[in-house]
């Protein structure tokens, strides 16, 4: 199938339709939304079962091929990450503050993205390596600290070269209280992020899935394997509604910032699906791998970067992360990734060409 | 019946502010506040719908004018600038000042 | 099954037990209630479903044949809505604005009503058109329309009779100011019904069910399909709690009020099985249109109806369609027009006939 | 730290008089006010069981006196008669005085 | 616009008093309230997480003072030595006196 | 299996697992919980279903044999209430109101435990009593009325012989309404026992599921019966999570406290398991019936004892039950129970040698 093709039937997928449905909701000024205590409850639900799938798996697989795929996870997030800050700095011209928020909201994941990709795999009957559920809960709260290592050093820097240009003794309580406050910082967010409770519920869920194995999974199948997909349709159709809210603000994040939101997801996934394959992950999980590196975090990102650095606009990083790069994920990206991983595993798999000549010669 | 006048310090702001809020008045000795969640509006745009992340939190704190006024210092120099936030007193008469000092 | 079999198996299902129980619960005053979140979340996740399954079946059978019938509804629904009024109004002496408002609140439809008829049905094995679904649809707003329009008219006439009567000039602004609110109410009354919840999510999903067809929906089937009768007995919990709590306000609305939200939906249901029958409507479609035409609004009536008639006593009309009508409609009237129906049916379709003679002959 | 004497407008009404309400502020050039819902009892019954569309909302708004006695008539004269609706006014002090006018 | 001054007695409680706050009132005549779930820190401790039992509930009924004193002593009485609780008063200005008795 | 087998293995399944990770969340503070509303829905929940399965289960077996079970759960619940009384009063050296206040709550029953004891037994292949959930239901309000009512009295007599050591007339109005009061608090008790939301729901569900009998049944069994487990897990992530901020209050209620909810609970239980086994009930039943012995109530006791007996302080009794007696009462009690009650059944029940024979020589 085409790339053309492959994202059509994407759109008419439900959770995509969900999603167009929630964003026409809001643009039409409808009413429709979900109650609070279910988009609360929804994110609690879908990392609770990527967790308990991805422990099963790994019960299943081992996870000792896991640590290269996780490190060069790692590493590639934060080189993405000082990346996109110099780009958001030099060409976008952003202040520090701007740039580090959104570098590290483009270097870290998106938890809704990974349940849409899975749900996209399972529709084209593909699998994924399960410890990817992994590297989802290590890469969450990578480059949020990275960028706010960085942003504390530049905001010491400052202070400390305003110091050095004044006799000594000036540096007045103010300022002292902030090097003070963006060293408690640090410590506070590396606190809350590893506490945080995307990370505790995806971790919890691996370790209940790899403990409890396929057997002990079955009476909680229903709940955490079937109805997976209806609810990620449900939960995007509130996605929909608050992206579809935000439409308006693309405005005023301006030409630059929006084609950052389309090229960068883009590039960052295709090196992902590149990497991955090279590593030698399968079809699937080289599409997942990719789409990690693409996705933006919108719900932890607000959260951990209000504390950590007040001074940048939340309306930046969450209208770029929700309203555009989000959906071009999903409908768009999600394909291409898809085609680029079938292209390079029928490329890179001599035995499926193989078992191909075979199935046809008998 | 004998009422003590105190007062009402209010503090309307963003959701996310209010860990730095209850920083504050535990840093300046305050254990008693009531607090919830609202809806508003302001110079910083609509607030409450969408994520939980944009709503806003009330906290109601009933004390002395003097260490209340400490409060509202810290909290204009601390976050004004950044978040969405708004403060003020009113005053409330009491049955138990001691509870409310 | 004769009709006082067909009522008692209908009231020993789980659907209207759940219902009678909540009513129970609130008559001895216990504190059990659903959290807000739950009973707000259960009108969006039937009408979804609701919508689905219309649309599927769309898909397979076309919507050629829907014309007619919906245009038909309409039409009735207008004519009903009037006839209400004139009862109303001549013989229940109420005011212009109750009498309007009451009228449109049973001249609109019900979608939980239209929701535990299709479980009905699935109880007795019998399916419906799809494309009632939307008619469900259309029907939400249209008596309201009307009703507002009327209104207006009314009370601009009111003052224009009442500003010839005077010297020129006199018409005060209070005056000019109801005209003018008047005018503005019913744009905006007309806005809010087609962006309503209701409509918006009824409609999405039938454009859903139509796009992804049968194949796309067995992923969300587990959802939208296997847990609606579930989820229907929940939310008529929750109905029953609140139609208990209103049983007291029963003799405030007068007995003209009772005897009316009995006998006019049964008169309106059956005219409803009889026009759809009339029109080729299937035995369970039929019973399912003559819902349509008998139910009463009472999620949707005080939204619109508080911004558009404010004058009107919110307290009749709920009380009325919530805690007679409803019940009525459920337990006793649906049981009636599947009798009815049922009747219409082998009557006018002898292939059935034959069909029953030859498997008793072999 | 110098205080601001204004107004406190507290107006509590059921749900479906908060877009009647919102729209009047707005008409008045008010941009500022926090709202929340809330259960209550009064001459037209106990309201906050049962549907939503039956709760109350609470909405405040800090301003001059002159602009939210404006406001007051507006509200008593289109919808007093007609909603479930209380009104009041109360005097705060505030920081920021031109960020309430 | 005449506005009259009438008081504002707020109660802040744990949720499981509510019921006793209400009898109160009923036996002083009073039909008119607010009521909110809120959150909140005191003597008795951190109020609000886990159970809905455990949540507090904030009651606020405008009257005049007279009555809203026998009421604040019924309540001290009553309730001060078993539960978490505050009261408080304030002066607010109402339009419709006859409505606020 | 041998006990610490079978606990490790109880250790291992879903439900006690999301309780852990519940507990650690607390416990590392992170901000993870569950939104109000799904916490409030849950035992509704929870309860609905116990009660349909047992109202089910006593359409196919009567329920001439409930009564002699229920009349002796009855009494062992007063006898272990009063037993409680003596142990907490004199060896624990706890006031009054404290005192009848645990009591009671060690007296009363946990449906939530109830629940897990359902899960542990599905787990294990092994069925129970359908009418232990009436038992469940008639045991509610049992302990907390002869707790009051002893309460009550206790207040009159100090009362009184305070009186009686005074000049006449000179018990002020303080005193009378305290008498007064206590009056119309246990007839208001009783009444808000039996009207409570837990018994109302339950006792409901009973009815529904013996009117409705297996086939009603089908269409609501997969949300009633299949999302049963994954539901319970879900909740008791939530348990863990409230269970975790209590275990710093552990200290506070003393060493004597923490003994007290460990050995009772285990001594109640096991005489449950025993007398049930001699009354005939089945392996699992017995289990059962134990737990229903050794459970203490924390949703519905606060509610009740706030009430009843204000002076109490409900950190001791919330905090022993759920913090201590909950979590050994579904992961080592119950397996302990579960050993005993199979030890027992096969004791004495000499046909199921037979079989075994029967096999081994086949
Ligand atoms: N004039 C006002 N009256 C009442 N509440 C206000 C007012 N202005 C702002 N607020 C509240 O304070 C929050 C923050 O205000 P702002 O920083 O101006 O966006 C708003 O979201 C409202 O909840
Ligand atoms: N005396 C009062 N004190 C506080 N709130 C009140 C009072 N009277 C009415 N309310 C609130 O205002 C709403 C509307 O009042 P009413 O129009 O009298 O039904 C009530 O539902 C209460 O929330
Ligand atoms: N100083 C205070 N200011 C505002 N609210 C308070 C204060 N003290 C207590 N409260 C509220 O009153 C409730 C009961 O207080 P307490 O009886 O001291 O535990 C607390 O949970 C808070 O919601
Ligand atoms: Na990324
Ligand atoms: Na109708
Ligand atoms: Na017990």
């Amino acid at each position: 199938m085409d790339i053309l093709g492959l994202i059509q039937a994407n759109i008419l997928t439900p959770v995509i339709l969900f999603f167009i449905l929630g964003i026409v909701a809001a643009r039409i000024k409808s009413d429709l939304k979900m109650p609070d205590a279910i988009s609360e409850f929804l994110p609690i639900y879908l990392l609770a079962a990527i967790g308990l799938h991805g422990g099963l798996e790994m019960r299943n697989t081992g996870f000792s091929d896991m640590l290269i795929p996780m490190l060069i996870a790692i590493g590639l997030s934060l080189v993405f990450t000082l990346n996109h800050y110099q780009i958001l700095r030099r060409l976008g011209k952003f202040n520090i503050f701007d740039s580090y928020a959104l570098a590290s909201t483009y270097g870290a994941v998106g938890a809704v993205t990974f349940s849409v990709g899975l749900s996209f795999l399972k529709n084209q009957g593909v699998e994924s390596e399960g410890y990817l559920a992994a590297i989802l809960a290590v890469l969450e709260p990578v480059s949020f600290i990275l960028a706010i290592f960085l942003t504390n050093m530049a905001v010491s820097k400052q202070i400390q070269s305003k110091k050095q240009s004044l006799p000594e003794g000036t540096l007045d309580n103010n300022e002292k209280e902030i090097v003070e406050q963006n060293k408690t910082n640090l410590s506070k967010v590396l606190h809350e992020s590893i506490t945080g409770k995307a990370i505790v519920i995806l971790l919890g869920g691996i370790a209940i899935g790899y403990l409890i194995g396929d057997k002990g999974f079955d009476s909680i199948s229903i709940v955490f394997d079937e109805l997976f997909t209806g609810a990620i349709a449900i939960f995007l159709l509130e996605m929909g509604i608050i992206a579809g809210q935000r439409l308006d603000d693309i405005k005023k994040v301006g030409v630059f910032l929006v084609t950052f939101s389309i090229l960068l997801p883009t590039f960052n996934g295709i090196i992902g699906v590149l990497v991955a394959t090279a590593l030698g992950l399968s079809l699937g999980g080289a599409v997942m791998f990719g789409l990690l590196m693409a996705s933006a975090s919108f719900i932890a990102a607000p959260a951990v970067l209000r504390h950590a650095i007040p001074q940048a606009k939340p309306s930046l990083y969450i209208t770029s992360a929700l309203g555009i790069t989000f959906p071009y994920n999903i409908i768009i990206l999600l394909p291409i990734m898809f085609t680029i991983s079938s292209m390079l595993h029928n490329l890179e798999t001599p035995i499926n060409l193989f078992n191909y000549l075979e199935i046809n010669l008998l | 019946m004998k009422l003590f006048d105190v007062k009402l310090l209010t503090v309307t702001c963003e959701i996310l502010a209010q860990k730095n809020i209850l920083e504050i008045l535990n840093k300046h000795g305050i254990t008693g506040y009531t607090l919830y969640e609202v809806d508003g509006n302001g110079s910083k745009g609509v607030r409450g719908q969408g994520f939980k992340n944009e709503k806003n939190v009330k906290i109601e704190i009933i004390s002395t004018e003097a260490r209340l006024k400490d409060i509202v210092e810290e909290i204009t120099r601390s976050l004004f600038s950044n978040f969405a936030i708004i403060v003020y007193l009113s005053d409330v008469q009491v049955l138990r000042s001691e509870k409310f000092i």
